[in-house]
């Protein structure tokens, strides 16, 4: 078994722990080593990524206690690519808050983006429950560092709201697992999935109730109505570069759901049957249709980005609901996609909201620095998030209305009249950003420096979206691999080396 | 046994939720505080009650109470910890920012009353 | 004998206990109610030592001894609140 | 032996009981609140110590093995309990009483609780867990 | 390849513009021409095949799972489209070269313009529907950039945005119309799809995909009740108009119904549908262009008018009338660019499009004057110009046509409207040329550069060429387009004469006259169109979106308007009602666990529990008497604990439950007292009822459980049995931590020491100049404060209680493995003692006397516990493989060595730095709210003989 | 060399001590351990107490340990009866200065410690010039016999101890 299944938690753990013990005042060294981890990171999780697709899935014995007793890390193709795309956010996000001195407004910026990483790479690697929830807690409090990372009023206000409905939704988390280890004995999530299998009828009632809070949870990360309300707030107060690394952060809901909800416990699941998929498919289409009016309405660009954040899940959740290996192939792919897209977005606001004196959408104000280049930018990553050609989010909707053509009538009007609705939002917002803004007088906003780093980086993720849209015949290939893999999880159950139930 | 427990469990839960969804951050953390106490409490009963079968090996025990629960309270408790500890800071801080301490923030600030002025 | 003593001594404290509480609930200010904590504490530790006795087993003695070692400091400390409002400047 | 043993440890904890349920009581029984502080400062102290050397007592003659724990909580206590009364006594000194209420210290100066003027103060160091604010010397 | 090459060249062309224009216009415009220029050579090159009656394919494969992929193909129909978007995309650029003025960016325009050609050659070569979809909303998407090019301009804004939204959300339509018909097909390819026509017209889902392909195909081209963003799109620079809104963009909608024609077409719904909206949109549009003054105007409502035309030929769904329709549609391309251009070319040059202000420029402009008359004269449907030619062949087509049984409707409102593209053509000649010369045009007009008026000249050569020879200049065109439409060979009989005996001579001579009438009453008519109201299309538009825009900002901010204390309940409310959804429909058989029976003391406990819990709501606005509440029930849960036999959680909990007060009463000094009484009894009652059901669905469920047993043996089981022989250790709960699931506790600690980190860079923040730090400055305690800080007796215990207590700490973190304790507990302990100390003399005091850095102790922590972890990989194990042994050095006892326990250690650093650093963060708030730092352990020293206040600051050290 | 090892003496004696109770097993490992904390504690806190208290007289000092041991059990009879048998309106409380000599922190606490734990007295205050002490007598009837009680009976003896 190869120790490298740990390293994307070992490295950025020791490298955020070094930041702290020899650089804490040295924002260069912290700067060099911070993103040198994260290329690491970015190695690392690309041979992973190779391993994961040649082989089977492989198990990574902590403590080298057998499954299902100690914990394990599980390295199949799914944490694999979650991880990859993770380590690709990152560098790109790093570049930015370097580039646009994020980094320097506050104290222990990379420390903490370092612990970020380990607690999300963490979360996609275990095969544990529990310590699923662990790893949850530890990009958590990180997060809610870098949340109110710089601080202000409206910052920490919004933190506060964070920090507690996550909390609650932590709290959910543990009752959840405790009902779990109450009903079934266990936490290893290979062994899950094949007791619950099993379960005895009468203790069916209990293991929904735990299901159900589980889902729930992973609801609360997704924002999936009607859990989604703390995302706007605190997107739109977080700085850009930490908004923009959020964008996975809600993946991990989307991520969590597909483990669970696909592989332990899917609609031919005895207990559970199609519980889960008869309350996710509604949540979801509303969650599309709140984030796409949110887009519409959106009173600044943080929000709005925001709100396309929400819709992008709504969509993601629609197709992890139908619980087919296509449409989990399709959410793969829109999930990869809308990661990047909602980060470049995330990016681009803050580049405009940077160079404004506000980011409001309802009052026009001067031309702003590198005005065309943004708008490009602002008209490439629109383009992406609401699903318009040629980019990749256009393939992703295609996709995802071709593998639900079941529910065609429900599911393709909602997904076309919100992408409708997006559009306008979008359009609305752009021509006041960058059109309406000639109209106003013509001042210069605050000056600038031009940022290479922060416009590479930026360019770097839009980039990213051209590649998935060039090459999205191999990437769907190896999607639908991943996705059957999923469904039939034979191969990664016999990696744990379950003991056999007498 | 468990009926007392079970219902001292629901209290926690229910003056938890009631001073979360009070309007002052100094309650809400209060109400965080007890509901995370209620959701340890519940995890250590997924491991089923026992009295006088701590879980140290020992030749004249008669029989061990599910560890692991415990184990699972312990790492919720500290975690827990710190995430109070983390949102107390912050509810200061956004109190000294703001001269208030309201949660929500679907109302204009108030003037600030008390300490900070 | 020994074993109706125990029983004894637990209504003892337990009725003890039972009164502290009550004067949580009911106290005029909080000076008291800190009082009536401190001494929920001590009653408390006894308690558990009686326990130890009816079980034969020292293994929560040293949760005795915490209890009276975080008594003490939380007992200080809102006082100290009360005193000066920061207790460590 | 193990009798008198016996006969002596139930004495201590129907003793400690006692002892116990008087301080307890005295804290619901007494008028104002100095009064009150005197009954768990006392009573409780001697009640859990006697239960606690009884505890010593059961496991040296019962069990065979010496536990000194139940001395060291003892002595803590013993230890605590002043200060526990001192603190509580000053803050409601603090909150409820008012310094004409009391007696003068016949010294001139006043009871600490109530001297405004009581901290002798430094400007405040400049290292990592202290800021470089260089406050004047201030009175409470 | 070359086909994709074809539709890839405007693209890549694109990129050009923006770098040529460094270089000048000329260059600029020169490299976008050959772009262009090019693609048109390498159509060329296939065209002979082509008109061989062959189809020119190629495929690529993009995403096959999805069945997308750049397949393109090239016939009659898309020959005849590429070539005009090519061919009138060429004058274009040349046209537009000197229309722009200076101050335009020359660079952008042409780069909009190509991307815009690649579009819409990428439809017209399409093999496969998804990916002319792509095509289909990238022009969508260019058009929105070229219709808002003048960003100054606010109608280019909004008649972009129109533009963009309503051809979008056709698109869109389209979308799911297209992914029907794949469906039923089971293939997106084109070449595939025309080949079953009658499994597609046989099939349930042929009406709503035929509704929705329509839809993208009307909105497109502009058909009523879609036709009013096309005005507004008028906005744009002429050259644009010129080339979306009259020659391409708006024609890709007929292309798509032409190229769907043998599959869609046929049907009465078909018919009904397309020849109705089609005729409707022809003589409504006519009718407005009447009454436009706008030059510009009057063009885009004859353009709507003509496409209209063009759109019912095409419902008539006979092969002779698609051919005519397609006929049509190049002449309609030649003269309607044409006139766009001269429209232009009058504004450039007068400065004014308006009717009103201009006449007479026959004189003034000759060369102007001469094409746009042809063209016009064409428009109107004059012989013998090519106009004439397919407006008979029209009329031809509807008079043979009936209309739900009644025979007259059709040729009667298709001559109406002819007599009114009539009326408004001659109005075009008449009221700008003719007439005389006027005074008062806002610029002097001439005829403009040859430049300018080369590409409309051209243009309307071809309309007197294909006028006087059609047979020999289009028909062969035609012939292909049309056998590629219809599937069927055509061979068009395009004549000037059809005899006396033709109906569609008579009707056209009606046209004519009827209409000449019209433009000599058109003053009365103008009159009496401005007295009667009429439905305002942006109005009706703007009216539509803008309540849907403004209702989604009130949606959304009410929604989402902060109230945290809603979202918690709303959150709550979800989790139990779906819960409860859950278990109700699951199968439940209660447990069959033996209780423990009640005994009087625990009972006593879970009382004191009860009421404190419930004192701790009532009094909830008294934050100290709350946090003493807390300090209530954090001591009863740890009883309990150690009731129900689990040392180490009593040990935990109560250790954690002091640190957590005492932060909380730390920032409860800056913090209001008392919480205000601001909820209604309403609100209250609400909360209650939240909170119950919370608590109900908790008790319960954990009832639920207490009362069964697993399912399964736990995995517990084996803790239990490998505790001691695989772990090394007795406390079955501390191996856990340490061992079995040591990797937990590797997490935990982070989580630990990131929240002290997290504290830090916050207090780092709130010190920065600010509100904040303004707010500590000015801060005054809001509480009376007693005299001393620090008490003697408490510092002097303290001096004895600190040691023990530490010594206790090493004690618990030593045993730990084996009995309650470790180092988490240890380090919580330690925390404590240093907690007394603090308070006894206060923490800068303290920190004078002994530097400590907490940041390095949590860093030490967290990386002996990763050492620990990593340890075992030179062993070739696993992270965090523990080992541990048994050692006898003599004269000393046995002892055990566990690395687990260095593991322990790392814990107890990060904890105890955890901690520190927090407190330390905290200190430094109090500092700068004016808090100070004393000079000696205890205020008071007997032995002093004075108090301290006596000496003189500087005295003290 | 020595008295770096143990800045105080005492207090490493204690800690040794402390040890032994705590490990509950007379071992050398035990012992061996208990030594090194024994000096290593108490130079980590030593910071915190520069100055070393020292007790001159040994017996002295356990006498009185004695004597207020059996002062304790005989106070909390005389309370346990105050609060029994007494009816409130009976019970004269009062707040009795008591100026003291006493001039070593240690010893002052001690004898603040000891009035708090012996009949019916409690240490509330101290004057701020640390001369006077403010007690809280539960029931007094005479408070200056309470007060010379308290003189002569501990603080001339702590004052032989300490000083
Ligand atoms: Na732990
Ligand atoms: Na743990």
């Amino acid at each position: 078994m190869s120790h490298w299944i740990i390293a994307p938690v070992i490295l950025p753990a020791l490298v955020g722990a070094a930041i702290m013990l020899f650089m804490r005042n040295d924002l260069l060294l912290q700067r060099v080593f911070s993103l040198a981890s994260t290329l690491a990171l970015t190695a690392i999780a690309a041979a992973l990524l190779w391993a994961a697709t040649l082989h089977p899935p492989e198990v990574y014995f902590l403590g080298n206690w057998p499954a299902p007793f100690g914990i394990v890390l599980v390295l199949d193709r799914l944490s694999a690519l979650m991880v990859m795309l993770t380590a690709l956010l990152a560098v790109a996000i790093q570049l930015y808050a370097i580039g646009s001195d994020w980094d320097a407004r506050g104290r222990h910026f990379h420390a903490l983006f370092q612990f970020q990483l380990m607690g999300i790479s963490g979360a996609f690697l275990t095969g544990d429950a529990f310590n699923l929830f662990v790893f949850f807690e530890v990009l958590l409090i990180a997060s809610y560092g870098l949340m109110i990372h710089g601080g202000g009023k409206d910052r920490l206000r919004a933190g506060v709201q964070y920090v507690a409905f996550n909390l609650v939704g932590s709290s959910l988390f543990l009752f959840a697992l405790a009902t779990i280890y109450a009903v079934t004995g266990t936490l290893n999530i290979a062994d899950l999935a094949v007791k619950a299998q099993t379960l005895p009828e009468g203790d069916d009632a209990l293991f929904r109730v735990a299901a159900v809070m589980l889902m729930l949870v992973f609801a609360v990360k997704g924002a999936l109505v009607p859990l989604q309300f703390w995302l706007p707030a605190t997107y739109a107060n977080a700085p850009g570069p930490v908004a923009a690394l959020f964008a996975v952060m809600t993946k991990i809901g989307a991520y969590a759901a597909i483990r669970f909800g696909v592989m332990v416990i899917p609609p031919s699941t005895p207990a559970t049957g199609t519980l889960i998929a008869d309350l996710m498919m509604p949540a979801a289409i509303a969650t599309l249709i709140i984030g796409a009016i949110g887009v519409l309405g959106a009173s600044t660009l943080g929000r709005l980005a925001a709100f396309a954040a929400i819709a992008s899940m709504g969509t993601a959740f629609i197709a992890i609901s139908a619980f087919t290996p296509a449409a989990t192939a399709a959410a793969l792919y829109y999930i990869v996609h809308s990661t990047l897209a909602g980060a470049a977005l995330f990016l681009i606001a803050d580049l405009v909201a940077d160079r404004r004196a506000h980011d409001r959408l309802d009052q026009a104000l001067p031309p702003i620095q590198n005005s065309g280049l943004i708008a490009g930018l602002f008209m490439a990553s629109a383009i992406a998030t609401a699903g318009m050609p040629p980019l990749s989010g256009f393939f992703g909707k295609l996709l995802v209305m071709d593998a639900l053509r079941d529910q065609a009538a429900l599911v393709w009007s909602v997904i076309l009249i919100t992408s409708l609705v997006v559009i306008l939002g979008f359009a609305r917002a752009g021509s006041t950003l960058f059109w309406k803004a000639h109209a106003a007088a013509p001042l210069e906003g605050p000056r600038h420096e031009p940022q290479g780093l922060a416009f590479t980086a930026t360019f770097g993720l839009l980039a990213g979206l051209v590649a998935l849209t060039v090459f999205a015949g191999p990437v769907m290939a190896w999607m639908e691999a991943t996705a059957l893999s999923l469904h039939d999880p034979a191969a990664y159950i016999a990696a744990n080396q379950l003991p056999q139930v007498k | 046994m468990e009926l007392l427990v079970a219902s001292a469990l629901g209290l926690l839960t229910s003056a938890g939720v009631y001073l979360m969804l009070r309007q002052r951050t100094f309650p809400v953390i209060v109400g965080l505080t007890l509901l995370s106490y209620a959701v340890n409490v519940f995890i250590f009963t997924a491991g089923r009650l026992t009295v006088n079968l701590p879980p140290i090996i020992d030749k004249y025990a008669n029989g061990y109470t599910d560890p692991l629960p415990q184990a699972l309270v312990l790492t919720a408790i500290v975690i827990s910890f710190g995430m109070t500890a983390v949102l107390v800071m912050m509810a200061l801080g956004a109190y000294l920012e703001a001269g208030h301490d309201k949660v929500d923030m679907n109302d204009t600030d108030e003037t600030p009353k008390g300490g900070a002025k | 004998m020994l074993d109706y003593a125990l029983i004894f001594a637990f209504l003892c404290f337990g009725l003890g206990l039972a009164m502290n509480v009550y004067r949580v609930f009911k106290a005029p200010g909080v000076p008291d109610r800190i009082l009536a904590l401190d001494t929920m504490v001590v009653n408390v530790i006894a308690l558990i030592v009686l326990y130890g006795i009816r079980t034969k087993s020292g293994i929560n003695f040293e949760a005795a001894l915490l209890f009276a070692m975080t008594g003490f400091v939380s007992t200080v400390a809102y006082c100290k609140f009360i005193l000066r409002g920061d207790i460590i400047e | 032996m193990e009798q008198i043993a016996e006969i002596l440890i139930s004495a201590l904890l129907v003793i400690g009981g006692i002892f116990a349920v008087v301080g307890s009581y005295g804290l619901l029984k007494l008028r104002d609140t100095m009064q009150r502080l005197h009954a768990p400062t006392k009573a409780s102290t001697v009640g859990v110590g006697s239960a606690l050397i009884a505890s010593m007592a059961y496991f040296l003659v019962f069990e065979g093995k010496i536990s000194w724990h139940e001395l060291m909580i003892t002595l803590f206590l013993f230890l605590t309990a002043p200060i526990t009364a001192n603190f509580i006594a000053k803050a409601q000194m603090h909150r409820a009483l008012r310094e004409e209420d009391m007696p003068k210290t016949g010294v001139g100066s006043d009871w600490a609780t109530f001297d405004p003027e009581l901290t002798m103060v430094q400007p405040s160091p400049t290292d990592d867990a202290a800021p470089a604010v260089a406050e004047a010397p201030r009175r409470a | 390849m070359s086909l994709a090459l074809i539709a890839a060249l405007p693209f890549i062309g694109a990129l050009l513009p923006g770098l040529m224009i460094r270089a000048g216009k000329n260059a600029c415009a020169f490299v976008t021409g050959s772009v262009t220029a090019l693609a048109l050579l390498l159509l060329g090159l296939n065209a002979p095949a082509v008109l061989r009656g062959e189809v020119v394919q190629t495929r690529i494969d993009w995403l096959p799972s999805l069945g997308l992929n750049a397949n393109f193909f090239l016939d009659g129909l898309g020959l005849l489209f590429a070539g005009l978007i090519l061919g009138i995309g060429l004058l274009i650029i040349i046209y537009a070269r000197f229309y722009l003025s200076k101050s335009d960016p020359m660079g952008q325009f042409y780069s909009y313009l190509l991307l815009f050609q690649g579009a819409m050659v990428g439809i017209v070569l399409s093999d496969n529907i998804l990916l002319l979809l792509v095509f289909w909303e990238l022009t969508s998407l260019s058009s929105f950039l070229l219709i808002g090019y003048w960003k100054h301009n606010p109608e280019g804004r909004q008649g972009a945005r129109m533009a963009l939204t309503v051809t979008g959300g056709g698109g869109l339509a389209m979308i799911a119309g297209m992914l029907i018909l794949g469906n039923i097909v089971g293939s997106y390819d084109l070449t595939v799809i025309l080949q079953n026509k009658e499994l597609i017209q046989a099939s349930d889902w042929y009406l709503p995909a035929l509704i929705l392909i329509l839809l993208g195909a009307f909105t497109k081209s502009a058909q009523f009740p879609f036709h009013f963003w096309l005005p507004h799109a008028m906005a744009a620079p002429t050259p644009v108009s010129a080339y979306l809104h009259s020659a391409t963009m708006v024609k890709a909608g007929l292309f798509l119904m032409a190229r769907l024609w043998p599959v869609l077409a046929g049907t009465p719904e078909w018919f009904y549908i397309v020849a109705t909206t089609g005729l409707i949109t022809m003589v409504m549009a006519a009718k407005i262009a009447l009454f436009k003054d706008d030059l510009k105007a009057l063009l885009a409502f004859s353009t709507v008018s003509h496409l209209g035309l063009i759109t019912m030929l095409l419902g008539f769904g006979t092969a002779e009338a698609a051919t005519v329709a397609i006929f049509h549609i190049i002449n309609h391309a030649t003269f309607k660019a044409a006139l766009f251009m001269s429209v232009g070319i009058i504004d450039h040059e007068t400065h004014t499009r308006d009717l009103k202000r201009l006449g007479g420029l026959r004189t003034l402009m000759p060369i102007t004057f001469a094409f746009a008359t042809v063209a016009a004269l064409s428009m109107a449907g004059i012989p013998p110009l090519n106009g004439f030619l397919s407006k008979e062949l029209m009329l031809e087509e509807a008079y043979h046509t009936t209309w739900a049984g009644s025979a007259w409707l059709m040729p009667v409102l298709a001559t109406i409207g002819a007599m009114f593209s009539v009326a408004y053509s001659f109005r075009f000649i008449a009221h700008a040329f003719l007439g005389p010369v006027r005074d008062d045009y806002p610029s002097k007009p001439h005829d403009p550069g040859f430049g300018l008026w080369a590409a409309p000249a051209f243009l309307a050569l071809l309309v007197v060429i294909i006028g006087f020879m059609p047979m020999t200049s289009a028909a062969w065109l035609v012939n292909t387009a049309a056998s590629a439409t219809t599937g069927e060979p055509v061979q068009a009989y395009i004549k000037h004469w059809h005899g006396l005996g033709s109906p569609a001579l008579w009707m056209s001579v009606a046209a004519v006259a009827a209409g000449l009438i019209l433009l000599g009453a058109h003053k009365r008519l103008m009159a009496l169109w401005n007295a009667t109201p009429r439905p305002e299309a942006k109005a009706m538009f703007d009216g539509l979106i803008e309540p849907f825009a403004h209702l989604s900002r009130r949606l959304t901010d009410r929604l989402h308007d902060g109230a945290l204390t809603r979202y918690i309940a709303i959150g709550i409310l979800t989790i139990a009602a779906t819960a409860y959804y859950g278990f109700s429909t699951g199968t439940h058989t209660p447990g069959t666990r033996a209780l423990l029976d009640v005994h009087p003391v625990p009972a006593l406990g879970w009382f004191a529990l009860a009421l404190a819990t419930i004192a701790i709501v009532i009094f909830h606005r008294n934050r100290l008497l709350t946090l003493v509440l807390v300090g209530i029930i954090g001591l009863m849960i740890s009883v309990g604990f150690a009731y129900f036999s689990a040392p180490d959680l009593a040990l935990t909990q109560i250790s954690v439950e002091v640190v957590t007060v005492i932060l909380m009463l730390l920032a409860l000094n800056f913090l209001p007292k008392q919480t205000p009484a601001e909820s209604t009894d309403s609100r209250r009652a609400l909360d209650m009822g939240v909170a119950g059901i919370a608590g109900l669905a908790i008790a319960g469920l954990s009832y639920a459980l207490m009362t069964r047993d697993p399912a399964f043996a736990p995995i517990a089981d084996y803790h239990i049995a490998n505790s001691k022989p695989g772990g090394g250790g007795t406390n079955i709960v501390n191996v856990i931590l340490v061992d079995f699931r040591g990797y937990d506790t590797f997490g935990e600690i982070i989580v630990l020491g990131i929240a002290a980190m997290v504290i830090y860079a916050l207090t780092e923040a709130l010190l920065r100049s600010g509100p904040a730090n303004d707010r500590l400055v000015a801060w005054t305690p809001d509480l009376k404060r007693a005299g001393d800080r620090h008490p003697m007796m408490l510092v002097v215990a303290t001096r004895l209680i600190l040691p023990i207590a530490l010594m206790v700490g090493v004690f618990i973190f030593l045993r730990g493995h084996n009995l309650p304790g470790g180092g988490f507990i240890a380090g919580l302990v330690v925390s404590i003692a240093l907690v007394m100390q603090y308070m006894a003399s206060g923490f800068a005091w303290a920190q004078i006397r002994q530097k400590v850095d907490y940041h390095a102790l949590i860093a030490c922590g967290v990386l002996i516990a990763a050492a620990t972890g990593i340890g075992s990989w030179f062993g070739g194990l696993p992270f965090m493989t523990t080992g541990f042994d048994y050692f006898h050095i003599p004269p000393l006892e046995e002892f055990e060595l566990a690395t687990a326990a260095i593991f322990d250690l790392g814990v107890f650093l990060t904890v105890l730095g955890a901690v520190m650093l927090s407190l330390a963060s905290l200190s430094r708030i109090a500092l700068r709210a004016g808090e100070t730092i004393n000079v000696e352990p205890f205020d008071i020293d007997p032995s002093e003989g004075r108090s301290l206040d006596d000496l003189d600051p500087q005295e003290a050290r | 060399m020595l008295k770096r090892l143990f800045p105080h003496p005492l207090l490493s004696l204690l800690l040794f001590v402390t040890w032994m109770l705590l490990v509950n097993q007379f071992k050398l490992g035990s012992l061996v351990l208990a030594l090194f904390l024994a000096i290593v504690i108490p130079i980590l806190t030593g910071p915190y107490w520069e100055d070393r208290p020292r007790i001159r007289n040994i017996p002295a000092f356990a006498a009185y340990c004695l004597l207020v041991m059996w002062d304790i059990v005989v106070a909390n009879i005389q309370v346990a009866r105050i609060i029994l048998f007494m009816r409130n309106e009976d019970i004269k409380s009062a707040w009795i200065p008591v100026p003291i000599s006493l001039k070593t922190p240690e010893a002052v606490t001690m004898l603040a410690g000891t009035i708090t734990m012996t009949p019916g007295t409690v240490t509330a205050d101290m004057s701020s010039c640390g001369r006077v002490l403010l007690i809280h007598s539960l029931h007094a009837p005479d408070p200056d016999a309470i007060r010379a009680d308290i003189l002569t009976r501990y603080e001339a003896r702590l004052k032989r101890i300490f000083e």
